[in-house]
């Protein structure tokens, strides 16, 4: 119904790939390829029509190709049941797919250095986010972590299209033993970075966001919450986040995120409904507050 | 051969028995994106407060076995915003909009109901009887007592400009949906949109805490089914000449059949909005088959069926 | 390491705490086909009345979005040919048994608790507040009205040999379910088993008609668990010290786990007997390894662990 | 735990064939099929493990084999979402089963001659039915009926297996245009037939066991009522059935039947409770029927 907005569609499997402690599904889908820009996401229904699972999971877009009109690539672990069947399905099977959904990263204008930082499955929206950076003229350099090796995301591809590659695990299995976040400081000067994006767990982002924040770099960050719809009709996926305005709001992640501006988002307050908050309770605002909402473009 | 699919809700006519629920499609703007929005019966609008609310703390969502758990506590811009922003934008683009509206107290209620009236194009007001009672010592929902229901309802319809329709939302989880019902029709509503989720709870097996935050949450999805065409039965029994807004679980145009079947004039799609954003489109058309197929002049004369005869066929 | 599953509800002694819900495993005889009857918990066996019943007509049972309505109207042989019959089998195989009573009326119900008690082996008496109660005039449920239910639960104490605890098993749908469990406790009951099965209903969409005789039918399985966990965790956290037995929709170890975090002692296996008649073994199996996984000593110390702490974790 | 019940078992799926308007499942299972007598059944699991429909669904058995230890195939025709599954299934598949169900059809000691009736898919278990009457050196004589040509069950084996074979078909596609009981009694004189077997849908159980009973010849009767468990715990399959003792009891079909001889079943009362039911209603019975229920034996 719109030409930008996102579609839903039944997407025939190309095929399903083992990498590492991931799978990779490939599916055609040239209305959402065609409409994709990186740090976006689509929302896949699991478990077939009479499955007691009614929720889409969302997973963000890892790649997409011009073949057979347009393909869309997502990558995931098992986690529960849903992306238990996901691992099953085999080319030719049909999935229904909603996307591209989600604002996408903001690109810089000019060629920058720009660094990119993922954890886990959380590495996978920095990739075509990085090709995208790179046609752009941008400088780019990862910073990947996981639990152990195989959980690092495509190492191989980080380092062919980056300038620097810094890996990270827990157990040392692989790169250097610690966290994104311990090597990151060093890797923004080393680099001389001018832009930090991240995507990853909570904990993960906020760090990001404090060290980027000591060396004065601004960051994009792509949160992963929990979403029934990923549309923008439940509101089960808010966080608070400061506004331009200064004003906190209970945001949607899903069509208002799930890309912020680091310092926005009330990461300390992420679970809880901060006092100053609109709408908290006991919360007062001034009528020009009032008058601000309504003329605020709600999608 | 086509059926007539109009269908009418008190002193308002909807083209199709299709409508949203509350709460599960916003304000009509991001379905918009998948599917007609002038083309379903109405969109009903969540639930607005009169002042912004910002909801409860996350998590908010928990899955369960056809399913969902949900705790979003009445988020919202408030009424004003709404009436400004929202409200405008679906009129626009040729939706029709049935208002719920949710207030702390009859008088709440009442200045709602008076702002929502004086906006023009809105279809009916629906009026949201599971907020909690604030006057209430344990904490009760206007739905638990049929009495406090009663006063709200009534002073909505006081305050609401006549010829437009007050429907009541009812709680499916009450001593006695019937004696509700009567209440709330006795209190003068047009209509009845029944029902609301239920109150529910699950434990993360990872963690061994609530899986939404505060414990309890709302449960929705065909899980629930059973207990909302259940209530909607039992209400057409007792109350016939009401027109009854059925929902809770559904899913398929099958399953607006069946509530129709077992009384409902007009059918509203929830939880299924979320897994599936163009599915009342979806809904209506395989109704509409439906009731082709069964050579259904008039999608009214399917409302109340399963109680023309006994059980069996 | 191996968690100690010992399970102690009042007076009895399980060695672990999955048992069968009542009315979903006969006495036991049927499933043992598949399982070691004596490896699970209990067997509570079908509500017996005082007299044969032949129950309601067909048809009785109809599929819902994970769950199933069911009308099976108590059928049954009467307490004599059970307790000469039925019940001296299940012993003989080393199982135990949790005696389910139904009566219509205070005085038919201490009656059969006090056959129940003269015989030799019963672990304990589950009373079944969910039957109608004919002296109410609108047919409702002893469940419906603590002051009844109370009145149930201490007659069949003053009626049951001192030693064998009695159970009282409530209902979910009922206007408070912790009003309820608050009077059966004050009326002597041992401990609660929650939930009965939930009211509700469900058209064929073929014939129109209602899926199951008389229109209404109880829902169970995976679909209420919500409910039920909900009822558990409620009545749980007002009465912390009260044995419960958490039913309603398990299907895994981890839906037995659930139940066991929001305060149940012991878990009822009820339809899942049904799909999988071997899942009272499987449910005990993995609620184990969940347990060892944790590295949890004793099954007890879960008991009630979502309440320790806020959501989240 | 039990050397002749029934079992459980994850079974794979050797194939699925489509026959006509029929599709039949081979399933592997050597417990089943080493315990398996013509007129028992199975129950198989349908949707996987998180299906929104819980319960099994029934299926006579339509032949048993030796290979691979002992395979089981069913027949059956899609009419709702757990047939619709099993369509789907493919070779290697897992299939959790349990079977064999039910009592069995008695088998005449005498080799005399026997006449089986089918309607649809009712008609899968008279073929091993028959297989058994022939190695007794009975006289087999078919009469199978359908909607339609496609929906007559094996129509080809059972001219392979009997003397005689009749068809009817409701449009006249195939066979004789009418009803199975429409020819019944013709070829109960023209084969001398000595018994009767059926099944398929209670109104042609009830015709078949008129026109046995005008014949005076005794009849077997298989029903299909629903059932949620079919082992016999959940009491929701019940029919009412006159005893030896000549009291009308509701028993289950599952374990008490799905066999019947036809005049015990209760055909005009089916979906009541007979007002002189044992336990109906108002029911009083004597002391002597007490003392006799205690002695039944329950499974
Ligand atoms: C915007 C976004 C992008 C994501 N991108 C990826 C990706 O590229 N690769 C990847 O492996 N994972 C990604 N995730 C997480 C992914 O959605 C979950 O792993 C997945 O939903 C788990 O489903 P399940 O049925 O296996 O788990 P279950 O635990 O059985 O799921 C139960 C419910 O919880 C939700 N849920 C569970 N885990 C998460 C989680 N970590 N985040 C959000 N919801 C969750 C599910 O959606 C479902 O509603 C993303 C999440 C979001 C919000
Ligand atoms: C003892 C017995 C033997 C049977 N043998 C065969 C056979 O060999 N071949 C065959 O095609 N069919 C057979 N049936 C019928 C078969 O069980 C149903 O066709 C099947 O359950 C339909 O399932 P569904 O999910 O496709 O239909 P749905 O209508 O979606 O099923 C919904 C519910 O109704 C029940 N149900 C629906 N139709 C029937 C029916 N006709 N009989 C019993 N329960 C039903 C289902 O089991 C399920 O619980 C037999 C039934 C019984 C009781
Ligand atoms: C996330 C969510 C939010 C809801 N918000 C409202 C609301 O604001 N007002 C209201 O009356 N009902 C609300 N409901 C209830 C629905 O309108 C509906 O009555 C219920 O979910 C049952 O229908 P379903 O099973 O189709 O979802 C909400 C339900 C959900 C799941
Ligand atoms: C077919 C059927 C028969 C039942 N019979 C009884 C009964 O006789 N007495 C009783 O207290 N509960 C009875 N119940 C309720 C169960 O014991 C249990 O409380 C309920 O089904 C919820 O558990 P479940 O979801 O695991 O089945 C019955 C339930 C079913 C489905
Ligand atoms: S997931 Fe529904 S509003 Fe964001
Ligand atoms: S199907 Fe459960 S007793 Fe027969």
């Amino acid at each position: 119904m719109s030409d930008n907005g996102p579609v839903q569609a039944r997407c025939p499997v190309l095929n399903v790939r083992r990498v590492d402690a991931y799978y990779a599904i490939t599916v055609v889908a040239p209305g959402i390829a065609e409409r994709f820009r990186s740090g976006q996401f689509v929302s896949v229904a699991v478990g077939g029509d009479h499955s007691s699972t009614l929720l889409r999971r969302p997973f963000a877009i890892h790649d997409v190709k011009p073949d057979y009109g347009g393909t869309v690539e997502f990558l995931f672990s098992v986690r529960g049941t849903g992306t238990a069947w996901l691992s099953e399905r085999r080319s030719r099977d049909l999935l229904d797919v909603v996307g591209p959904l989600g604002r996408p990263f903001p690109l810089p204008r000019d060629p920058v250095n720009c660094v990119l930082v993922g954890g886990g499955s959380g590495s996978a929206p920095l990739f075509p986010l990085a090709q995208s950076l790179r046609r752009r003229g941008c400088r780019v350099d990862f910073v990947l972590g996981a639990a152990s090796a195989d959980r690092v995301f495509s190492a191989i591809t980080a380092r062919r299209i980056a300038e620097t590659a810094v890996f990270t695990t827990d157990d040392g299995s692989f790169g250097t033993r610690g966290r994104v976040t311990d090597v990151l400081g060093r890797v923004i000067e080393d680099c001389r970075s001018d832009a930090v994006y991240a995507c990853g767990p909570m904990p993960m982002l906020r760090t990001v966001t404090a060290v980027a924040d000591a060396h004065g770099v601004p960051v994009q960050v792509a949160v992963e919450e929990t979403m029934a719809c990923g549309t923008g009709i439940c509101m089960t996926c808010v966080i608070p986040v400061v506004g331009e305005d200064g004003i906190t709001r209970m945001v949607r992640s899903c069509v208002d995120g799930p890309v912020f501006r680091g310092e926005q988002v009330r990461f300390d307050d992420v679970g809880t409904i901060p006092f100053d908050a609109l709408g908290a309770p006991g919360w007062k605002g001034s009528s020009a507050v009032r008058a601000a909402e309504s003329a605020r473009d709600i999608a | 051969m086509n059926a007539d699919l109009r269908t009418r809700l008190g002193g308002c006519e909807l083209p199709n028995p299709v409508v949203t629920a509350a709460g599960c499609a916003g304000a009509g703007r991001e379905l918009a994106q998948f599917l007609d929005i002038a083309s379903i019966g109405a969109v009903t609008t969540k639930s607005v407060m009169l002042e912004p609310h910002a909801g409860r703390p996350a998590p908010r969502m928990a899955e369960t076995p056809s399913g969902m758990l949900s705790t979003t506590g009445m988020q919202g811009p408030g009424v004003d915003v709404f009436l400004q922003r929202d409200l405008p934008w679906l009129l626009s683009r040729g939706g029709r909009a049935i208002v719920s509206i949710a207030g702390t107290g009859a008088g709440e209620f009442g200045e709602l109901a008076r702002r929502v009236s004086a906006a023009d194009g809105v279809s009916a007001v629906e009026v949201n009887l599971s907020c909690p009672d604030p006057s209430d010592p344990a904490g009760r929902r206007f739905a638990d007592d049929p009495v406090r229901a009663a006063a709200v309802v009534r002073t909505v319809r006081s305050h609401t400009r006549s010829g437009l329709p007050v429907l009541a939302k009812l709680a499916a989880d009450v001593p006695d949906v019937v004696e509700l019902a009567a209440a709330c029709v006795e209190a003068r509503a047009d209509g009845l949109s029944m029902v609301n989720t239920v109150r529910g709870m699950a434990v993360d097996t990872r963690t061994l805490r609530p899986a939404v935050a505060g414990g309890m949450g709302g449960l929705s999805g065909p899980a629930i089914r059973p207990l909302a065409v259940g209530c909607v039965y039992r209400v057409h029994e007792a109350l016939p000449d009401v027109p009854l807004i059925g929902m809770g679980g559904v899913r398929t145009g099958a399953d607006a059949l069946e509530f129709m079947a077992a009384g409902a004039r007009a059918v509203a799609v929830g939880t299924t909005n979320f897994s599936d954003p163009s599915a009342c489109a979806r809904v209506l058309r395989e109704l509409t088959e439906l009731l082709d197929a069964r050579g259904v002049a008039r999608a009214a004369d399917v409302v109340g069926a399963a109680h023309r005869t006994g059980p069996g066929a």
